[in-house]
């Protein structure tokens, strides 16, 4: 039971600083790590309502069945996340560095 | 019961190994350092898995978690910097270029 | 249930929790990389241990992947990631 | 008195302190190289001194045979990313640590 708590209690932390570096920070990189913590803090939770003792009887499967096609979604997710990000900066910074030729030269007026 | 206090220090190592891990990761200024960190959280995930009776779970996570989101970060981190890279010598050049300016501007009013 | 294998498993953990230092206070890239491998090896390490201690084989086939994976993401930093400080030399 | 678990339990224990060994050394040493030279060797040691131990206690021969392989997996691995590390250091023009 004792089990069950701690490790209930870690997820609850995980999710908690996620979260709070999802908010915080600005780095795209840095809040596809933040996702990822918090989807570990939620598998944590969902894993540690399942566990009972070695000799306490057969678990649960249907959370490590959730589990298990939440750590494969979230992969996915991550690489598509990436790739967004690395085309958001890609755009951004080309947008960027044309507004500022722009300036230079007087095109934009 | 020995062995069930055993598991219980194990529990509370781990656990609080994870915690300090991603506090670490997730305030660190250095991305690099934070995508090293994130590789080693989930290696520490599948032994929690294990530790939860949950094989098929750090199987998954094992193959899954610590093998491939580790390279897909290592390389979108270096694909990022490099277009910062490019970013930043096109100011270069363009500040080249309006010293430049500038000068042949001085030259002619002089 | 055996005592001996899991204590032994929980001072190889303390022993990654001690390698962590150099990850968060690595000089260069690589040293960080480094202790990553480390955690690799000292994963199949606990288990192993863990896979007798608490009686269930099929942890040897998770060391497994380990063993495999691990090298992965050295592999990828080295060939792809690796650009500090290139042609400096440091002391 | 003597058996095989005994033995097993011995050489698991005398595996311990490598691996303690390969942590000091990774956290002690002042370069990169000496590091790797730890990290590489000590803990390939330790884990093989585990393996040994493992296999003494162990039921059956298909066991022991898994245990053997992936200890030669893990020597592959290590001694492969430890050579590119090494390598990749070198041509970065990152000098060996000197007295």
């Amino acid at each position: 039971m004792i089990t069950n708590m701690l490790y209930s209690l870690g997820g609850l932390l995980l999710f908690i600083m996620g979260l709070f570096a999802l908010i915080a920070c600005s780095h795209p990189l840095r809040k596809i790590l933040a996702v990822n913590v918090m989807a570990t803090g939620v598998f944590l939770i969902l894993i540690a309502t399942a566990y009972k003792q070695a000799g306490a009887g057969e678990i649960d499967p249907v959370p490590h069945a959730m589990v298990l096609t939440g750590i494969v979604v979230s992969v996915s997710v991550t690489a598509l996340a990436l790739i967004l990000a690395c085309r958001v900066q890609e755009t951004s910074n080309r947008s960027l560095s044309q507004q500022r030729k722009n300036d230079f030269t007087g095109a934009g007026e | 019961m020995m062995s069930y206090s055993i598991l219980t220090v194990f529990d509370i190592v781990l656990i609080s190994t994870l915690l300090w891990l991603a506090w670490k990761m997730l305030r660190s200024e250095d991305i690099f350092k934070a995508v090293v960190l994130f590789i080693s959280f989930g290696l520490l995930m599948a032994l929690a898995w294990v530790r939860m009776r949950a094989p098929d779970v750090a199987l998954a996570e094992a193959a899954l978690g610590a093998g491939l989101t580790g390279p897909l970060f290592l390389s979108a981190l270096r694909r990022m910097e490099r277009l910062h890279k490019d970013e930043r010598r096109v100011d270069i050049d363009e500040e080249r270029k309006s010293d430049r300016t500038l000068d042949t501007k001085q030259k002619e009013a002089l | 249930m055996s005592y001996l294998h899991i204590s032994c498993a929980l001072i190889i953990l303390c022993s990654i929790a001690a390698g962590m230092i150099r990850i968060l206070s690595g000089p260069t890239a690589a040293d960080r990389m480094m202790a990553a491998q480390l955690f690799g090896t000292c994963g199949v390490a606990i288990l192993l241990l863990l896979a007798k201690g608490m009686d269930t084989i099929v942890l040897l086939d998770i060391a497994l992947v380990f063993a495999l994976l691990a090298a992965l993401a050295t592999i990828t930093f080295v060939r792809r990631a690796w650009h500090e400080q290139s042609g400096v030399p440091r002391r | 008195m003597i058996t095989l678990d005994n033995l097993g339990i011995l050489c698991i224990v005398m595996g311990l302190p490598f691996f303690l060994t390969g942590t000091v050394g990774l956290l002690r040493f002042p370069d990169i190289y000496t590091r790797l030279h730890a990290l590489t060797k000590a803990d390939n040691v330790g884990l093989g001194l585990i393996i040994l131990g493992l296999s003494l206690q162990a039921d059956n021969l298909f066991t022991v045979a898994k245990l053997i392989l992936i200890w030669i997996l893990v020597l592959i691995a290590s001694s492969a990313s430890c050579h590119l590390v090494a390598r990749s250091a070198m041509q970065k023009n990152i000098h060996p640590w000197v007295k």
